[in-house]
């Protein structure tokens, strides 16, 4: 049995390889679109998205959404397939890199809108008087978007248990967030009266207890939060535009989030992670490549 | 006498009682209140916990139909004057039909949204628009509206089981017209519907028609007056084709009447361009025309507030009347 | 000369005279369509809008509008006129009631999106180095559009000299404001950075100072600010539609603007001002009468 | 080799450098990035305090567009994916057209909103759209589309200079696609310009046409290929009427194309029903025709992220080749 240490460490280096293995394919022009990586951020993602319980939660995620998908227990031959544009995508080819769903995960690439259609979840969930919660994902730029303030106010207004997961990575596109975010981010939620936190750490044995003092809130309260995690990308926006500054990016790299573990686990642990990985990887990107192109048949033509 | 306003208001007392999955949102319509237009008198006080009545916020309500209809419930949203469904546009045509269809997979999202359109009462430039025309032809979302020719509590009931997302046109001047929708004659001629859902109907006075008319909605009964006024001063036979499912809708009924009047005048409150009758014309150019078909809509100004000039901007049952005139003295270019 | 409560009592009264005058003529059935009075908000609307400069400062009011633009100095033939659809109307008739521009005045009664376009009008005034300022007007309502917050983060990044002024009636339309705004009003400017003040009172001696400190406040700093005045409105939404508690009503008609004043002017003030009021109303109402019907022609048929 | 790109880029320098009232707002629009698609790069470091980079805001920053055109400013607002304009419908339609028309007088509101729309490079079904539709009919509102045939950058300028507001949209396809406004002859065949602001351009082989295409926008060189193959595989001469202006639009090239063919095919990339193929059609149906006129466009289904199926969904020179064939093969019902 790996420890929890052991296994955030392997579930967050395959996010990574997945994520890498897809900037490869657009690289090679194996597939063409556009993608966005969460590389740098994964710990976010394993920390929060992995502790909910996808039969009974939801997750609302935007463009940059491979690795909540993957923390929520969606299937990664899904995820290449659909990428690849193959039969057997998640969503046979229909969506692409932004457009997932499985059972209770749904992200689209627009942003904004998800925030209202995450409170009718969560509404959903008070009225049946169940447990679930539901989990809006944002970074900084989205925070530009009116219906996020409709959103909080209506989580607040109906105590709806909802979880806003705030992604700050200080950039919206090539936009930094001095000129896109005025005040405070962590701020936004307070007039409405929603419980509001904030931590800066892309350390994931950090992230796991304060994720899941926010989750038990919104759960036990049926009540919105609105968590803030500090982190940052450390990849290109989508594919390859980036003109952040090279000492800033350095200063980063030191908060990789695997870089922080590697420190921190066996050798072992991490030989094993990497060959775990690499076999699961292999054989998600065989199955995509052995699919077929998708084609416009069925129901949904 | 029944009016659609009655009809649309049992219809939704009845669904609701008949269908715990209905859940009702939008702003005002807890009672005493009950709605700016009263569709909704009643509900909160019957099915208080279904009933939530919302902040000013048409893109959020719109949005948490959505998730509603996700968790499988039949969630209504009420946006209270039509014009604010600009607002919504992005809720509908990026998110509810997208989620409808772009996941490889049939996601059901039965939303309805429930708007009152349209003008003849004064009330300006943005409370008195006809704005269903941004909503024709989005891929996956359907356009019922009313008029008081198929029961519109009915009507609304089976937008509400319907399993895709759909946007519910009242026109406010029909609710306080009274219910036809019992009678198997109105003003001396003949009803024959379509055995649809949402069924399209042909009035007709059992003559062989020298003009088709075809409408929906708030110009139903004005396309009636004019069918009567035409008959009667011009001795010119229409038959009225009046649909209720506006976007798909289905040609059937109007392919009927044209192939023996070969004439045609589509009517409509809206502004003109890109109307409805755009795309009815359109649609319909397969068939032999003896002459143009002629639209008539709103001319392309905003309302004013004025009646004086209100009257002039919206079409009139003179308009229809010239329109069909025209169909018989014009000729192909 | 008046002093300047006595000014005020007299502009107060002719803006509750001329809605009493619209709310009869609708009664009358010589109008259609709707209306929205201030009656009981008049202090409000004299105390800040009066205090700013029609040559250089922008107002952009919503669908409760008469008293800003009166207190702006525009046409009052021009509102009754506009209100009766005739040609003498401000906007010949096309806009009535909800819908009037005057010189540097605008208002629309589509809620939520003025806000945006107040920050236009405010970014112009920084480019063009000029020293106006912008008002959007607003109620709690209000609140629950999405723009609004697009424009406080606007506003507050790009510190436009605009001036937010929220008249809290505690209603919008039927709906109380706690089934309405979560949470603090006037909070909900702080997170972006803005200066947020709030006032309860209906006294326009109370008020004028303070919005003269708030107009102040932009002009000088040329940066937004959010002001909160605290009020009632004692008519119905729009003509009749009412269904708040009459001890309520009762309750707040002690905190009457005009009555608040009646007890501290002299009876020959309040005979003056009355005189003076029937006079203009009357000269405006006949203008009005007099008016031809509008009719659609000229550039805009 | 000039592109649309270049063009579009040149003529915003250009208007940018003779009038100080132009001012640029959009999402990461400042250099060194210079905008999603680079139509504004360079902006941001000529002019630094007239190029704004804003927030995520779409109606926002539509809005303060409106503000400024209101204090005489020319705003020219990017809306970075046009299936973001979904955003900005109620600041477009009720209130920039509204300021502009309801307050009985001229407001003049020179606004112009810029947009990339289009598929075909695999995005998926949220920034792929055509949603120009949205807009089309708007009174008030002009939309503008650029194509390869009337230089770009001066298409972009008079829409800068015109006094209303407008919506200004750019096929993402054309982006790299080189100019051929200079030239008088296009693949065989020449051109010909009306004396507009915004041109109708009549592309023709000299013959008598078979068949009328009519296009706009991002369909254009689809629409050539078209023609081309038409020709030389089917025998069939094809005029090609392209437009800028799209919305409202003259009809007059469309028509004297017409009176010769009478046969017509409207090409557009938007989806099929209410597009602006329907208007099209509407407006000519005056016309004699000797066939029903065909639309090519989109299926109405949201756009697949795959190539293979977004081909699949998209309109391609295959389907204008054989809706043109239809044209010659088909007779009216
Ligand atoms: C409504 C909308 N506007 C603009 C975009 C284009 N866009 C995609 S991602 C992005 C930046 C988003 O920044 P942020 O929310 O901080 O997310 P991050 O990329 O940092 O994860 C933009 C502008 C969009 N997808 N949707
Ligand atoms: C976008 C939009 N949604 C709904 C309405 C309908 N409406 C007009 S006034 C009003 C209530 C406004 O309340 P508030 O903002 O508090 O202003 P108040 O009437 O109190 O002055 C509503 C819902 C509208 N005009 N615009
Ligand atoms: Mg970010
Ligand atoms: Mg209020």
């Amino acid at each position: 049995m790996l420890s929890q240490i052991e296994t955030d460490f392997r579930d967050m280096l395959l996010i990574r390889r997945t994520e890498e293995l897809i900037l490869q394919l657009f690289t090679e022009g194996k597939v063409s679109g556009t993608t966005h990586t969460c590389i740098g951020q994964e710990a976010n993602a394993i920390a929060l998205i992995s502790q909910l319980d996808p039969a009974i939660d939801f997750v609302m995620s935007n463009h940059r959404c491979h690795g909540h998908y993957l923390s929520f227990g969606c299937s990664l031959e899904g995820l290449l397939g659909e990428i690849m544009g193959r039969a057997n995508g998640i969503c046979g080819g229909r969506g692409g890199s932004q457009h997932l769903k499985s059972g209770n995960f749904f992200s689209n690439g627009v942003l904004g809108g998800g925030a209202a259609i995450a409170c009718g979840l969560a509404l959903g969930e008070k009225l049946k008087k169940q447990n679930g919660i539901a989990v809006w994902c944002l970074s900084d730029g989205a925070l530009g978007e009116g219906v996020v303030y409709e959103s909080l106010n209506m989580a607040a207004l109906w105590n709806l248990p909802i979880l806003f997961f705030v992604e700050n990575n200080l950039y919206a596109q090539s936009t930094p967030i001095a000129l896109g975010v005025a005040g405070s981010v962590v701020d936004r939620a307070k007039p409405f009266g929603i419980h509001a936190d904030e931590i800066d750490t892309t350390d994931v044995e950090q992230l796991r207890p304060w994720c899941s003092e926010m989750i038990e809130y919104v759960r036990t309260n049926r009540k919105p939060a609105w968590a803030v995690v500090d982190t940052y990308r450390l990849a290109a926006h989508s594919k390859g535009d980036d003109n952040r500054p090279e000492e800033e990016l350095a200063r980063h790299r030191e908060h990789d989030p695997l870089y922080l573990l590697r420190r921190r686990v066996s050798d072992a642990c991490i030989e094993n992670a990497e060959k775990w990985v690499e076999d699961v990887l292999a054989k998600a990107a065989e199955a995509a490549e052995n699919s077929p192109a998708s084609t416009m048949d069925g129901e949904l033509s | 006498m029944k009016r659609v306003l009655d009809s649309l208001n049992e219809g939704f007392h009845r669904v609701m009682k008949e269908r715990p999955e209905v859940v009702v949102i939008g702003q005002d319509i807890l009672d005493p209140y009950g709605g700016a237009f009263k569709v909704t008198r009643g509900l909160s006080t019957d099915y208080p916990e279904r009933v939530i009545t919302s902040p000013i916020s048409e893109a959020g309500i719109t949005g948490v139909g959505i998730g509603l209809a996700l968790q499988k419930f039949r969630p209504v949203v009420e946006v209270m004057f039509g014009d604010f469904t600009t607002l919504i546009v992005d809720q509908l045509i990026n998110h509810g039909t997208k989620i409808y269809a772009m996941y490889g997979q049939r996601v059901p999202l039965p939303l309805t949204v429930r708007t009152p359109m349209g003008a003849r009462r004064g009330y300006g430039p943005t409370h008195s628009q006809s704005l269903e025309r941004l909503f024709m032809g989005v891929p996956g979302l359907n356009v019922v509206a009313v008029s008081p020719l198929v029961d519109p509590g009915e009507l609304l009931t089976q937008v509400i089981l319907s399993d895709g997302p759909s946007l519910f046109v009242e026109n406010k001047t029909l609710y306080s017209h009274p219910l036809w929708s019992e009678e198997s004659s109105i003003q001396g001629m003949k009803v024959t519907r379509s055995e649809d859902t949402f069924p399209s109907c042909t009035l007709s006075y059992g003559e062989e028609p020298d003009v088709t008319l075809v409408t929906y909605g708030g110009m139903t009964p004005i396309c009636l007056k004019a069918a009567a006024r035409l008959r009667e001063e011009e001795e010119l036979i229409c038959d009225v084709v009046i649909l209720h499912e506006i976007s798909p809708f289905k040609v059937d009924a109007i392919g009927a009447s044209l192939r023996k009047s070969r004439r045609m005048v589509v009517a409509e409150e809206g502004t003109y361009s890109w109307g409805w009758g755009a795309e009815v014309i359109a649609r319909l150019s397969e068939y032999r025309f003896d002459a143009p078909p002629v639209r008539v809509a709103a001319r392309e100004v905003p309302i004013p507030a004025a009646r004086s000039m209100e009257d002039e901007v919206l079409p009139q049952v003179r308009d229809v009347v010239a329109a069909a005139i025209q169909t018989v003295d014009s000729d192909l270019r």
